[in-house]
């Protein structure tokens, strides 16, 4: 089996295969012999050699996670032909982006503003904190996606900004 | 004692009292909205309402319909835990007038405790000293500006209703002024309906230091130490303990004693913390008086062995406090953590989301007290503090080392939490050290990120092994059966790759 | 301190010896059987080694296998836990042989304490009160006999080389007294390797009161106060509290320099118990002294605030003993439940079985050192003890009902326990009187049965809603196909009636 | 669905129906309208009216357990034709099995002893304690099925004994 897991960014390529009592798992060129133990689901005993591996792996909706000595890491499923898929966004352009899920409580701007770098566009609220959507760049607003008490989620942008 | 009480809260807190209670013989009543149906606190007390709509407003912040349930279920007393109605005299009053026992001071104390400009004045006049501030009545954007440029830079925004960094701004210029004033006074105002602010001086190498009260109906008043809680993000405390690494007997004597005619003078009752500022040279100024539970509590009751919880509830129902203050001894050094869903990679962001797996540290003196169970969501609707984690030793370095023991042994997958952070705070030198104060996480993790960047070995062979395991048959013979050689697979229910 | 430190040993005392290393900073090395695969010391330790065969002898007793890993594995401390091989000197002395740090006392301390008859010797010599008794060498069983008919019933046959009620015997009237030197006998023989016994006079109202003691290699020996264990069944100890409630200031002094006196006395370094009986008149003997670290330790834990294995492992690397007698003072009230695998309805015989649930109660000052996780098998070869719960509170009666709340919320699925058992013990008026003596169990659960004998409707409901959550679909199927009103069905894999 | 559960030698008859949203429990002619959240496998709220029942159900492989109000109920399966199948023992004769699983350390008798009530028969060990197997009554060895060092699982018939 073939398998690909993104973490921050990178790649990791490794293959699994089971023999027998053993699963061989490589990476980097090199082959690992191990022997398992699923003691609860997703709780693992692994043994290579003298060395024991334990670990607790589960899978979210688009994710999986692995604690491992004290640590968790978060991988993403890898889609290598999707990859271009996204249009690369505008430097900055990210920043309109909501940054959490939560309700919008100010709308500062219209359609047709003009904008500059640091100015206020929108307030959010969520868990009764206040989060700032301020301009990235100087601009003209030409789309405002959201109005006052309207819910917003993460990762969506809350207006478009021309540069100038 | 009481017979029933309702617990008008949820998370950690609600699970706190419902123990006490249930350890007391008192039967308990929760509530809970609907994005809490299958919270702790619900599954552990003896009955639980239905509050519907999750908004704060329509359930945790509704006094009418916490009333009417308290009344249907005939408790005899409600206890608001913090947040939430904690500090509502409105509340308190509501809860008296039905006949219901609130627990907690007297609406009046709650009332002036809760207007910081009141308070301040009534603590001066009573010969606790506080910092240099503005904390009149004009509230007219202009006038502030006026009186903050007089205090001069930098200084303090805060609500005069607020609490936990609410409402609270730190203005390093005066260009920010303005905007920081309208900023702290509509989250004021959002949140506890109220948006009067008021100005002080930002002291150098400050340091939060808090005394626990407990004063009973009948004029007996005690503290019970102090704790340290400068560690804050976001004005937001994270990390606590007990003593603090700057305390000495004679200053630990005087603020004791500051504290306890301050809950004196206002005629306080139950459970309170009177919060003190301590700059660099051990000068001390009262900041606020907090009429409620404490999330830090815990390491009060680890050091003195004192259970605060059960005196609140011991002491609303009319017993006198027994304890006396020669009675009362710190004992080795307790720290607590809180645990929030956060991003501290990404400004301390709350993050949401589903606890896939959860698994708390256990050993000889560490406590969890935990809101969450596995398979919560964690919605955005609430403070998004997770649980609190809290280790007793016989010295700090000790209690440090099992701090550090506990995180590392802490599992909550599905949410991203602060628990490597906290971690890497427990590992910093200066924190050792004991050089706490409030700017601690701004002078030393600025800009932090999460340090170890690669994948390590062990967890790939962890994932490979697990999707394995997990794959199912049908997909494993299908893979079987193409090309060894060709990435173009399904494991799972994820694409590996595109392209068939 | 040491850098590597291996466990001889498995169950709660391995999980909480490795924590407290880890804590420390030390590396753990964990040993297990086949029996104890995915035990927790096992998932716990840095590293693990296995050692085949399950049976005692071939395991956890077995002298060179153990060494030869240490070795291996260049451990420089083997901390033996309790049970085992923590009180046999020829162990100790092969890990000092092979320059391996043996933690705990002297090969000749554990052997003079190890053999009853001598350590009375030695203690009476020390002007410490003993119990009338015959420890001699006549061991025939004709002079055996004859001892015990001067001694007067009741009496106690003992292995001299027992612990923990192995190789015990009362002996009610004279008619027993052969049978019972016999098997006392057989008993010590097979664990033990030694069939030495000794007799001695049974008192009235006794009460089973020990010291803990931890003494340095430099001459400093402190005591950390009283436990009162005398709450026992089958002659072990099943709860334990601290303070005792029978105790005095003046007989906690006497009985404190007592055990001071007689770990001083034999040269004694690392953690020790010295157990007395009291009897009605509070007249206290010196009975055995332990080696070893009890199992009990944790209630001196929770009142003195001190961390014994710790100070077990400081001890042994060379530190000195920091702890002044003037500095350790008792608060509260501590108690300890053993949960053990067996069936208090069927003689507390050990059951085994699969852990199929399992959830522990948490909770401010609730510890439950546990060696067992969900899905282990609890296997005839051991002792019986799944865990320890401990609660800690401001006094007896708080205790009481935190202990009598987390025995409630304490589940244990797949295997019988004596969790049942135990809350009706803390329910018992007496018990909550402090009438524990060690006749407690016989007098008051001699024919105990659990009294709820109907099964509650809520529990109907429960499982018939499990039933139907968990039924494979084509049973359900096939049920409706058929006639509703007949109950010859198959639901899930049970079958629910015959005759098809 | 009907099914039988067994008690401590009694035997409870429980219907339960899945209509939309909610379950219909019978017992005793008594119908109970419950809605039902599985928290995590085995982990059950159920709620009926205003009141919650919270337990834990799970299954062994020959019974199941209930934990519910911080009691344990062992349940059995019940096989309603089988039930005179088992030859009823004699009285006493019961105190002949094995009470524990473990290993046979010593065997007193032999076929064709007699013995009397209270004499020890044979001594098994387990987890380090010793248990006796005496003479329930007066009678004659007729067959010893175990000798020494012998594996005995709980249950298991030691002696046949007949009644003089």
């Amino acid at each position: 089996m073939f398998i690909n897991y993104e973490h921050e960014n990178h790649v990791y390529k490794v293959t699994i295969e089971r023999r027998q009592e053993n699963f061989f798992v490589t990476y980097d060129n090199t082959e690992y012999r191990v022997s398992v133990d699923e003691i609860q689901q997703g709780h693992l005993k692994i043994t290579i050699g003298d060395r024991i591996i334990k670990s607790i792996v589960t899978e979210g909706d688009k994710e999986k996670f692995v604690f491992i000595d004290g640590s968790v890491f978060k991988v993403k499923p890898v889609e290598l032909t999707g990859r271009t898929k996204k249009r690369k966004k505008e430097a900055g352009e990210h920043d309109l982006d909501s940054p959490i899920s939560g309700k919008v409580i100010q709308v500062k701007v219209k359609k047709g503003d003009k904008v500059k770098t640091g100015d206020i566009i929108l307030v959010i609220e969520a868990m009764k904190m206040e989060y700032l959507i301020r301009a990235p760049f100087n601009g003209l607003i030409t789309k405002v996606n959201f109005k006052e008490k309207d819910q917003i989620e993460i990762g969506q942008k809350t207006v478009e900004i021309s540069k100038k | 004692m009481f017979k029933k009480v309702l617990i008008a809260n949820r998370g950690e807190i609600a699970v706190r009292i419902i123990k006490a209670c249930q350890e007391l013989g008192i039967h308990t009543v929760a509530i809970y909205s609907d994005a809490d149906l299958n919270a702790p606190h619900v599954l552990l007390a003896d009955e639980a309402v239905n509050l519907g709509d999750p908004t704060p407003i329509e359930s945790y912040l509704n006094i009418p319909k916490i009333i009417k349930i308290a009344q249907e279920k005939k408790a005899d007393a409600i206890h608001p835990g913090y947040g939430f109605l904690a500090e509502n005299p409105d509340f308190a009053e509501t809860c008296n007038k039905a006949g219901i026992k609130f627990i907690g001071p007297s609406p009046e104390v709650i009332s002036l405790m809760g207007d910081k400009i009141a308070a301040k004045k009534a603590m001066e006049a009573a010969g606790v000293p506080v910092i240099p501030g503005y904390h009149g009545t004009d509230q007219d954007n202009e006038s502030l500006v006026k009186h903050g440029k007089k205090i001069g830079f930098p200084l303090l925004v805060k609500a005069a209703a607020g609490g936990g960094g609410k409402g609270m701004r730190i203005v390093k210029t005066e260009s920010q002024l303005l905007e920081s004033i309208e900023s702290a006074k509509r989250e004021s105002k959002s949140s506890f309906g109220n948006d009067t602010v008021f100005l002080e001086k930002y002291l150098e190498k400050p340091r939060h230091i808090e005394f626990q009260i407990l004063a009973d109906e009948y004029g007996n008043v005690i503290h019970l130490f102090e704790r340290e809680c400068s560690i804050q993000r976001r004005h937001q405390k994270i990390i606590e303990e007990s003593p603090s690494p700057v305390m000495t007997p004679e200053l630990r004597e005087q603020m004791g004693r500051a504290a306890v005619t301050a809950a004196q003078k206002v005629g306080y009752t139950n459970a309170g913390t009177v919060e003190f500022m301590v700059d660099g040279f051990l000068n001390y100024y009262f900041m606020e008086m907090n009429t409620r539970l404490q999330v830090e509590h815990p390491i009060t009751e680890m050091t003195t062995g004192v259970d605060l919880a059960k005196w609140q509830l011991r002491i609303a129902s009319g017993e006198q406090l027994t304890l006396k203050q020669e009675d009362i001894f710190q004992r080795g050094h307790a720290m607590e953590c809180r645990i929030y869903a956060e991003d501290p990679k990404n400004g301390f962001l709350p993050s949401v989301g589903t606890i896939l797996k959860l698994e708390e540290p256990t050993g000889p003196n560490i406590r969890v007290d935990s809101g969450i169970l596995a398979d919560n969501h964690v919605s955005p609707y609430y403070d998004p503090m997770l649980s609190k984690l809290i280790t007793y030793a016989e010295n700090r370095t000790e209690c440090i080392n099992k701090m550090t023991w506990a995180l590392s042994h802490y599992v909550i997958l599905g949410v991203t939490s602060n628990i490597t952070f906290l971690k890497e705070v427990f590992n910093n030198h200066e924190f050792e050290k004991g050089n706490t104060t409030t700017h601690f996480i701004d002078n030393y993790f600025k800009e932090w990120t999460i340090t170890k960047k690669t994948l390590p070995v062990d967890a790939l062979i962890s994932l490979a092994v697990y999707d394995s395991l997990h794959s199912k048959k049908e997909e494993i013979v299908r893979y079987k059966e193409a090309d060894p050689h060709s990435p173009w697979k399904h494991v799972g229910r994820w694409r590996v790759s595109g392209g068939e």
